[in-house]
């Protein structure tokens, strides 16, 4: 082994009931590099890092570390060996403090007795946080911190092991632009001061050509190559995850706009957003940006019932409607597909036919029994239609991909033949491909005369799907761009609050 | 994408997955037919069906609450409350000697107790679904009120002289068949029905799957659970019904710790405790195994103190070795 | 029916509960029988103090064809069923230590035991006459709610208080035939400045429970009287020294002569349908001949 | 951070939402020192918090179970088991009226019980961390074969004649206050450091938080649990040898329902039964409650049937307007 690399993993193989995950793929990391592994959900990326991190342990196959044959147990093993890691889903314990958190499983006890120095870890928290340039108050419970925060104390967390290897799974997921340059400030202080390795795990094309060094890819749990960056382009790193070439983004034609369907006056709800108004137009695709946190999201759950806003109104084809609830939205034809898959969306032990019907069961009736025939033919429909990939429509929907389920619940929401599809993030944590098809997706139903709400963190997915823009910031609408006028600046300056 | 190779040939490992409880079940027979010969009579057969109804008509429930991630602690004291207020309102004559003597005709009887178990039990559901009490601590509110009650309204006495229609519930048969297991089976089928093929059902799935989603997905979550808990109260009722019949008498201190039993049966059927998960026939076969268990123990005359022992090992093991069952919760 | 082939009589035993310990002693006594008859064998079940599983069990019981039951009924309400079962299968039915409501007395073959309420007379009879001439008030400490004997026993109690116009109960709750709660809810009834001249409990452990806190409280044995019922040896322990009455039952040969009376009926002998055993009041004065 | 302006002004709601409990707490005592003059004296109060102490004890060690967001359901059960086994060893001399007699050092007796708790109490965890039952089946089927391993080792019989030595730490007095106190006032400090100030509490809660997060940071969950069950279960046995001291007798029928009372303490003192979230102070004034109740309603001579449904109707009211109280599990 050459001394160059701080870890090699040589043909290792993972299966999982009825899945094989792994099938011998090979890695080397070179010491003080950043490399990213690529791949489409479900390639096997967690899967090998998790290897790393003894929470999964593989039935064949050699790693090299840091010159040593490398075999762990657990993640302590691993930490205590120079392994940290940023899981993918990211999970604080949200009933400790922020330092508490950062501190599991190393708690500093006084002196002598075993007793816990809280002082102690909620000073050294603030230097690592100081450190790493990042304002979280340490002594604040976790739960009360958002997404953004909790992520960016993860990565505290992972980086204060002191290890020679920091694996980060889809860091920037719940992060936006500032905050991922912030990531990138530390990443660069690891490689370069700290002579520490990053693996560096992202769907975000534009991050791993900023920050990487080396690229290596798995497609369908086998190793297909690795190069240095230089000697990749978009083109070519897409065409080696998804076997064959294609468009990172789909551009959406122009399509025909028609009246006004929707329109929101002056919404607000407390300590949430204030005086929200907006229209939306037959066949729009309406893009919503703005920086995490700015309120987006809590707009269109009052707009769906879900969490009632305190005051405003809202008229659908002119006419004003209540809706308290969020059956009320669903039957004046406004249809919802939440941010969070995990907490909002999938109904994890029930069956891809089940949970597409979830919200229209009214509709396969016969004589108050449900209608399998009826059932099975529009899943079927739906599933051909946007190409879902399953052995079959009985699967646990907890066992298909990210983009697989997230393309069920849009399925889910298209069989309420709604007028208004309301899109929050609709493609995070969702590769390349499947990426490109939900934008196909959503040009269609655009063209069908649908009128679509989308709201996305991602810059280049706003500007090219948008037929207009609305931008929030803290609660307010801070300004409206129409297609050919926006621009990534534009947006950008709306969402932190200046003035155009 | 090619991550979808989900391999689903019929393995035996598959198999067990899905059917290791009944392996079970059919292993404990088999053992039991071959150590006690009177095990495989239809009489004894008959018998063990007939006892297992009244627990395995409250388990059936007590499964709804728990697919909704709740549970339900008060069906043992709710039959003790709704017995005597059965035997009350099925007396043959009015009399001096029964604490509480009331004549009407026994329809009535039987319809106002099933009415009182939905109430009760619509108490349970508006507790945790508007109050918002873990479920946990409101059933066990009413498990403690209900004792008190049924033990209040009689004076602590039990009930007797019962209508004989009314007691040919519980010791009458139809072709060949007593009735307790015609409405074992009826309230079964039912039961199945409402699971696994309504819309009630999907969204008792859907709540117990995740809460949050469902109330995205339009569903009136605290409405369905009201409902599942009325429904639990109903069976709990049927139950407490074919009880009295059984014995020929109400008594407040009925269905002493009969929850529990029912909870057993339910998550030895492979209800998960954490919810999303779980279907009446295996709550069925799980109901069978606790009763063929205590049924089979009493023929091989097991000491009534090991009795104990060896039914709390069963638990723990059936529940072990079932291959379904769910993470701790 | 009758007996099988190789001549042992099998007796089916239902018994009411084995948890309850005045029971164990019934349970002994029908256990010494079986020992001393070669062609007897005794299947023994416990109901757990639950009607519903009582009859489970006696069905399971027919089921192995036994020649005759012998029953310690949980409920006596809950009999009909029991009776049918028995003259179904022609199998003779004793009943032991709880009496059936009159109108059943055709549908058994043998009684063995007493009235429950006789043990709560005797028990009142003799705290009210200590209490004289002033009188004073009294609480019960009763048994689980709905259980029979709990509920004879305080019968019994209130029919004599009734009698007296200088005795008032002021308390009643349920000490769940428990010592430890007997005592807590002793504890608070002597703390509640109620000023209790005695309590009258339904079992002796929560007569011992009772006193204990009396004691805890710094009470001497004149300030209150405590009754119990049951005379077990613990309690005769305290007899005289705290507690002042017990109510001796003679539980072992309730089950002992129940087990006779099964195989005798089986065999065709001559029985009595009424086996009296009646209770006996043991005060200081009588106690050594219950040791 | 825009997103960090969360108000935290001392508002009346704030307060109420952390100390609801106590306020419903100190209402409760001054209803009942209103309507009975008993109530307040010094030794009704010590009377009280003596009878609390034995459900009390048992509460902090299923404190900790619902913090991981397990249940031990078991604790009845074991104060039976373990109350016949620290009396038979407690004798005052070898005896035959007694089922069994040991005679030793009560030290050896106390050590040997103590001892024995903490392993049944590893059994739950055992079957819990590493059988992956869920901990609501694991500590039933405890509490079934318990039940019955504490009536076949006397026979169904309760053990007397203890030795004054060891009958003192349940009815014995120090510099004024019963022994029963102090125990209990020792478990608390002890049960509260170890929950709020130790590396180990930090992890029960971690792991009722998040048990996979708890996980990936190294914790050792399944050993934590266990040690978590190993705790509760020498803390019943704490209880269970106190009562048994107390009442100068051990009984297999002891602890009967206690499990129920003691969760139910557990949870009116604000420890949230879906995890994460509970004291041992708060786990103390819920105790007390409980027994400022009992002791009230036996004061005031309330009628043992309203006694339970006035009991009931308390439970839930406590935890429905504790605003601190969890969403449904
Ligand atoms: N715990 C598990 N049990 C069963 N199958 C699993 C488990 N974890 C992962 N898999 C399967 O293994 C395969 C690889 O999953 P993995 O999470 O490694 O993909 P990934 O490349 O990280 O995808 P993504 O980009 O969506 O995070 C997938 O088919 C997945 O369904
Ligand atoms: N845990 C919390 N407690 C209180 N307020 C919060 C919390 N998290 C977020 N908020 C507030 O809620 C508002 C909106 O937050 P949210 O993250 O949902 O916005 P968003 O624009 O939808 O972001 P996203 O890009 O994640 O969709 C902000 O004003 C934020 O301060
Ligand atoms: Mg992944
Ligand atoms: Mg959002």
């Amino acid at each position: 082994m050459s001394n160059e690399n701080v870890l090699e993993m040589r043909n290792v193989h993972k299966s999982f009931p009825g899945v094989k995950a792994l099938k011998g793929v090979d890695l080397t990391i070179k010491k003080g590099s950043v490399h990213a592994l690529m791949g489409e959900n479900g390639a096997g990326k967690s899967t090998l890092m998790k290897i790393l991190y003894g929470i999964f342990h593989p039935e064949e196959g050699e790693v090299i570390f840091k010159g040593q044959p490398y075999s762990v147990k657990s993640p302590i093993d691993a930490i205590n060996r120079g392994i940290s890691m940023i899981p993918q889903e990211i999970s604080p314990c949200p009933n400790l403090t922020v330092a508490s958190n950062v501190f599991l499983g190393k708690e500093i006890t006084a002196n002598g007795v075993k007793l816990l120095n809280q002082k102690q870890m909620v000073k050294e928290t603030q230097a690592l946080f100081d450190d790493l340039g990042i304002d979280i108050d340490p002594s604040v419970m976790m739960s009360e911190i958002s997404i953004a925060n909790a992520q960016l104390v993860a990565i505290a967390t992972a980086v204060s092991y002191n290890a020679d290897l920091v694996i980060m799974d889809e860091p920037t997921s719940a992060l936006t632009e500032k905050e991922i340059d912030k990531l990138y400030d530390i990443i660069r202080d690891l490689r370069d001061k700290k002579k520490i390795a990053v693996v560096y795990i992202s769907h975000k094309l534009d991050e791993i050509f900023t920050i990487c060094d080396e690229v290596s890819v798995l497609r369908d749990g086998e190793y297909i190559g690795s190069d240095s960056i230089e000697n990749f382009d978009k083109d070519r790193l897409i065409s080696m995850m998804v076997g064959r070439t294609m468009d990172e983004f789909f551009h959406k034609e122009e399509a025909v706009i028609g009246d006004v369907l929707l329109e929101v006056k002056d919404m607000s709800l407390s300590r949430k957003f204030k005086n929200v108004s907006f229209q939306l137009k037959q066949g729009e695709v309406l893009g919503v940006a703005g920086l995490m946190g700015a309120g987006r999201t809590e707009v269109m759950e009052a707009l769906f019932g879900y969490r009632p806003a305190d005051s405003g109104e809202i008229f659908i084809k002119g006419e004003k409607v209540e809706i308290k609830e969020p059956i009320d939205a669903i039957k004046h034809g406004i249809a919802f597909v939440t941010e969070d898959r995990k907490l909002t969306g999938i109904f994890p032990e029930l069956s891809i036919k089940d949970n597409m019907i979830m919200p229209d069961i009214e509709n396969y009736l016969k004589g108050g029994l449900l209608d399998s025939k009826k059932i099975k033919e529009n899943c079927q429909t739906q599933r051909e239609a946007i190409a879902i990939k399953t052995p079959t429509l009985e699967q646990l929907i907890k066992n298909l991909s990210g983009g697989n389920q997230q393309k069920v619940l849009i399925s889910r929401w298209l069989l309420t033949t709604p007028e208004i599809l309301i899109l929050d993030e609709p493609t995070r944590g969702i590769d390349v491909g499947a990426k490109s098809e939900i934008h196909r997706l959503i040009g269609e139903l655009a063209k069908m005369g649908k009128s679509i709400i989308m709201i996305s963190s991602e810059m280049p997915e706003i500007l090219s799907m948008s037929d207009r823009i609305m931008v929030m910031h803290e609660g307010k609408c801070s300004g409206e761009i129409s297609r050919k006028d926006a621009t990534q600046e534009k947006i950008l300056a709306l969402a932190t609050g200046e003035q155009l | 994408m090619a991550q979808q190779k989900i391999i689903s040939r019929p393995s035996l490992g598959a198999f067990m997955n899905k059917y290791g409880i009944v392996v079970i079940f059919i292993g404990l027979c088999v053992i039991l037919s071959i150590v006690s010969p009177a095990f495989l009579s239809i009489r004894n057969i008959t018998n063990v069906i007939r006892q297992v109804s009244i627990i395995g008509i409250v388990s059936m429930g007590v499964t709804f609450c728990i697919i909704t991630t709740g549970i339900d602690l008060s069906s043992g004291s709710m039959i003790a409350l709704i017995s005597v207020v059965v035997a009350s309102m099925s007396q043959n004559a009015v009399s001096d000697s029964q604490p509480i003597s009331i004549v009407m005709p026994i329809l009535f009887a039987i319809l106002i107790s099933l009415a009182l178990g939905a109430i009760l039990g619509t108490i349970n559901g508006s507790l945790t679904a508007f109050g918002k009490i873990p479920p946990f601590i409101a059933t066990l509110g009413m498990m403690t009120a209900a004792k008190g009650a049924a033990a209040l309204y009689t004076q602590g006495r039990p009930v007797g002289n019962l209508k004989d229609a009314f007691t040919f519930i519980g010791t009458g048969s139809f072709i060949g068949i007593p009735i307790p297991i015609w409405i074992y089976i009826v309230m079964a089928v039912l039961s199945h029905i409402l699971l696994s093929k309504t819309k009630f059902g999907r969204h008792v799935f859907a709540i117990g799957g995740n809460e949050q989603a469902a109330r995205i997905c339009g569903i009136n979550v605290e409405k369905t659970l009201v409902k599942v808990y009325a429904y639990a109260g109903f069976l709990t009722a049927v139950s407490a019904i074919m009880l009295t019949a059984r014995t020929s008498a109400g008594n407040p201190t009925y269905g002493l710790a009969y929850e529990l039993d029912a909870i057993a049966s339910t998550v030895i059927g492979g209800t998960s405790l954490s919810g999303g998960i779980g279907s009446i026939p295996f709550c069925v076969i799980g109901a069978l195994i606790i009763g063929v268990l205590n049924n089979g123990m009493d023929l091989l005359g097991v000491n009534a103190y090991w009795q104990q022992i060896v039914k709390g090992f069963i638990i723990v093991i059936a529940v072990l070795i079932d291959a379904r069952k769910q993470k701790r919760k | 029916n009758g007996q099988q082939d190789d001549g042992v009589i099998t007796i089916g035993a239902a018994m009411s509960s084995f948890a309850d310990k005045g029971q164990t002693y019934l349970q002994d006594g029908v256990r010494a029988f079986d020992a001393e008859y070669d062609d007897v064998e005794v299947l023994m079940t416990d109901a757990k103090d639950d009607p519903a599983v009582q009859l489970n069990q006696v069905e399971t019981l027919l089921t192995k064809g036994v020649d005759a039951i012998l029953i310690v009924p949980v409920d006596i309400s809950a009999l009909k069923p029991v009776f049918a079962k028995c003259k179904e299968d022609g199998v003779k039915l004793v009943i032991a230590n709880r009496m059936p409501a009159e109108e059943f007395h055709d549908d058994f073959d043998v009684y063995t035991g007493s009235e429950s309420i006789q043990a709560g007379l005797l028990q009142a009879e003799w705290v009210a006459e200590a209490m004289q001439p002033e009188g004073g008030k009294v609480g019960i400490l009763m048994g689980p709610l709905g259980h029979e004997a709990a509920m004879m026993r305080t019968e019994g109690n209130k029919q004599i208080f009734d009698k007296y116009d200088n005795i008032e109960i002021v308390m009643d709750a349920e000490g769940k035939w428990d010592r430890a709660k007997g005592m807590q809810i002793a504890e608070n009834w002597i703390q509640s400045g109620a000023g209790l001249n005695a309590i009258v409990c339904n079992n002796d452990e929560m007569a011992i429970g009772t006193l204990l806190a009396a004691e805890g409280a710094n009470l001497a044995d004149e300030d209150i009287i405590i009754a119990g019922i049951d005379a077990t040896p613990d309690a005769l322990e305290f007899l005289g020294e705290g507690l002042d009455v017990t109510v001796f039952q003679n539980m072992n040969a309730q089950g002992y002569n129940g087990a006779a009376a099964c195989y005798k009926l089986v065999k065709g002998e001559m029985v009595e349908k009424w086996d009296w055993i009646p209770f006996e009041l043991v005060t200081t004065e009588n106690m050594d001949e219950y040791k």
